[in-house]
């Protein structure tokens, strides 16, 4: 209903004497604020690899280089999610690509908006990557030995765990840049 | 004016990028399966084969929802029944 | 002009991709499972196929409240039943 | 023009879409249920009629908000008493 | 036109809709209760009897909330005190 | 023609549905207890009483906002001030 | 006509709806308390005093938010500053 | 005619109810600390001081989230900088 | 009649609500480290310096996402760079 | 009547408090590793260089889509490339 009402008011209200193009923008400034929070994901994914990667350092201290290298590649395959999230909402702010489209701005405003929306989950791959992240920092602590199949075997995971982030990119971009509704 | 064409489209836009968000379950759970097979192939590196085929065989079972996500996506996008 | 039959066919987009929301419990849960799974066969190898029934078993179950968010997109976008 | 009983059936729409949302709960828990299932089949296979009855019976306990949301859904889409 | 009873009905609808997301939590905590369960029944067949009845006490607590959702949702649909 | 009576009214309705979604709280919670509650009744059944009591007493506890929830959207519902 | 005190009485019941939500954590994490007592009783029974006095004072604490939440919705219902 | 003023209380209200929200995670967290801290007082009951005092102390770090969400929402309801 | 600035007043007391939700985070971070320090110091009175030293420098990292929401929705109430 | 310019001011607000609410996800990712350290420094207190070394530095990647909301915020309230 917030969205229904949001709509409306955003769109079909006769007090604003905006033209078309200034309520697209104003969609597009909720939008890059809305993919951001996709971000929340990669952060609790990595606190949880920083974690287990502390505790694995404290039992096996010895084990810390291989730990830390572990716990920092997992990690960064966590933040991607992220990183899309920031450049779909850089790209709304700097290359809004609505601004200068053709086309009715209700569509243009409200697929800025789904873009940024779609972007939202990414919290999944973030929290899932960064938990795999965690257990392969625990299991480097506590088998150094194995520290390649266990690096293997997360990145395989994390591959499978990434593909939902991926499809939300599709839609976000498919939304920007060859939005099939114009 | 907003004809209701526009509306639907508009909405339809809204809505595919609201499916994405089922995207959230799968990541997390198959990157919970993924620390868990790390986990297991650290343990027992002589069982790889049987933990990567266990972990592979659930997380392609938690790929449904966000594929189900992916093709209402995909309808709102390019098959719209309602336009 | 916007006619009603338009408004109803642009909330029911929403209400589809509303509706795939719930994909998230099941992605969670048989991510979950695939881990456990996963697990549960690096320590007991000789086990595999009783474990993964018993995996498949329970993620058939997790699935349904994913299929019924499903059915009802569906519902929206293909049988609905308010146009 | 939009009648009242198109903005009804409308927001309808809306309101089944977010009834499906309670089927996250299910899906999480019942899949939790799997993965505590598959270890302890994996741990205790002569366990294993016990271990998944009681896995069954949890989980149809925890299907039931997840219905609740289906029939509200159900009820909204084809039996409005709105309407 | 849309008159205020209209209006007022659309919104239970999406009330109703609401209310039933409180499902979330007893889907998700029940399927913790049956997956300790299951694990309990694995460990210790012979006290069956007792994991399940300790199981479904809690269980049956942590329905209420998913139960007054329901209850609200119900109200807002078939006794609306609005209308 | 929409009174300022009937929006607080649907609003209302929408208010109700909005509070009843800290169900989901209680829920898990309360499920956890009861998870909690049957491993620990499968592990010493001798101590029943003491565990089933101590589960109860803190889920009692755990409630108590799925019940501000409720008299909220009870209020709103029933005796709403604003109208 | 909708005046302006009756549009902020409608906002109102909406944002203590909204403030309810935050219900959703002391029941989470008290039910996680109740849980844990649970346990530990079950382990120690002769310390069951000092574990419930631990988890009733963690739990006061746990609700203050709720409280919080429940003092805002009651200010906006009752007390409303901007009437 | 709804004023400036007007819609500016009525979203203030509205923002007021966000910002309780921020209350789930003191709850939540405070809980766990409740729990963990009837967890230790089970085993070293010896220690029960120690452990209620970190306890205590790990759950007022816990609580300022939640205060910020309550002193924005109070600025809002009673010292609004935009009225 | 609604100027813009009123407008631009109106959606910033939404956004200061919504920038303060950040709070869950810390609030679960938080608690959870206070129930982890609780835990430690149960086991280890001795090293309980040690360990309040790395719960509060720990805790204090994680309070910065909660601070940078609260000085966001400062920024809108008191330093508003729109009006 | 309000200006388009007024309309992204007002946008940009509500974007603004959307875009903190990343914050979130370090809270409880910094919160854990807090935990885990206090845990660590209580098992070997002889090794908290590296504990907490291991744990800040963890955190500190864990804070970058904190940092990425709050620019994000930034631009929209003090270099807002729309205005
Ligand atoms: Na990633
Ligand atoms: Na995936
Ligand atoms: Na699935
Ligand atoms: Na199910
Ligand atoms: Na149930
Ligand atoms: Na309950
Ligand atoms: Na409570
Ligand atoms: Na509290
Ligand atoms: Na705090
Ligand atoms: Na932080």
């Amino acid at each position: 209903l917030a969205l229904v009402v949001a709509l409306i008011l955003l769109f079909g209200n006769p007090l604003i004497g905006a033209s078309g193009s200034m309520v697209v923008i104003a969609s597009s400034a909720i939008g890059a604020g809305i993919a951001v929070i996709a971000g929340m994901g990669p952060a609790i994914g990595q606190g949880y690899a920083a974690g287990k990667a502390t505790e694995a350092v404290g039992i096996n201290p010895r084990s810390s280089k291989g730990v830390t290298l572990v716990m920092l590649v997992g990690q960064a395959v966590a933040q991607t999610t992220g990183i899309l999230a920031l450049v779909i909402s850089l790209i709304l702010l700097y290359g809004n690509p609505f601004a200068s489209m053709e086309g009715a701005f209700i569509i243009l405003g409200a697929s800025a908006l789904g873009a940024g929306i779609a972007m939202v989950g990414g919290i999944g791959p973030g929290i899932g990557q960064g938990y795999a992240a965690g257990k392969a920092a625990e299991a480097t602590g506590k088998r150094p030995d194995q520290q390649s199949n266990i690096t293997k075997i997360m990145f395989l995971g994390q591959a499978v765990a990434q593909t939902t982030g991926i499809y939300a990119l599709i839609v976000s971009l498919i939304l920007m840049y060859s939005n099939p509704f114009l | 004016m907003i004809t209701g064409i526009e509306l639907i489209k508009a909405c339809s836009a809204i809505g595919a990028g609201l499916a994405m968000i089922a995207g959230i379950g799968p990541g997390i759970g198959q990157g919970y399966a993924a620390g868990k097979g790390a986990e297991a192939v650290g343990r027992q590196p002589e069982a790889q084969g049987d933990v990567t085929r266990t972990m592979l065989l659930g997380a392609a079972v938690a790929e449904t929802t966000g594929i189900y996500g992916l093709i209402v996506a995909m309808i709102l996008l390019f098959a719209n029944p309602f336009i």
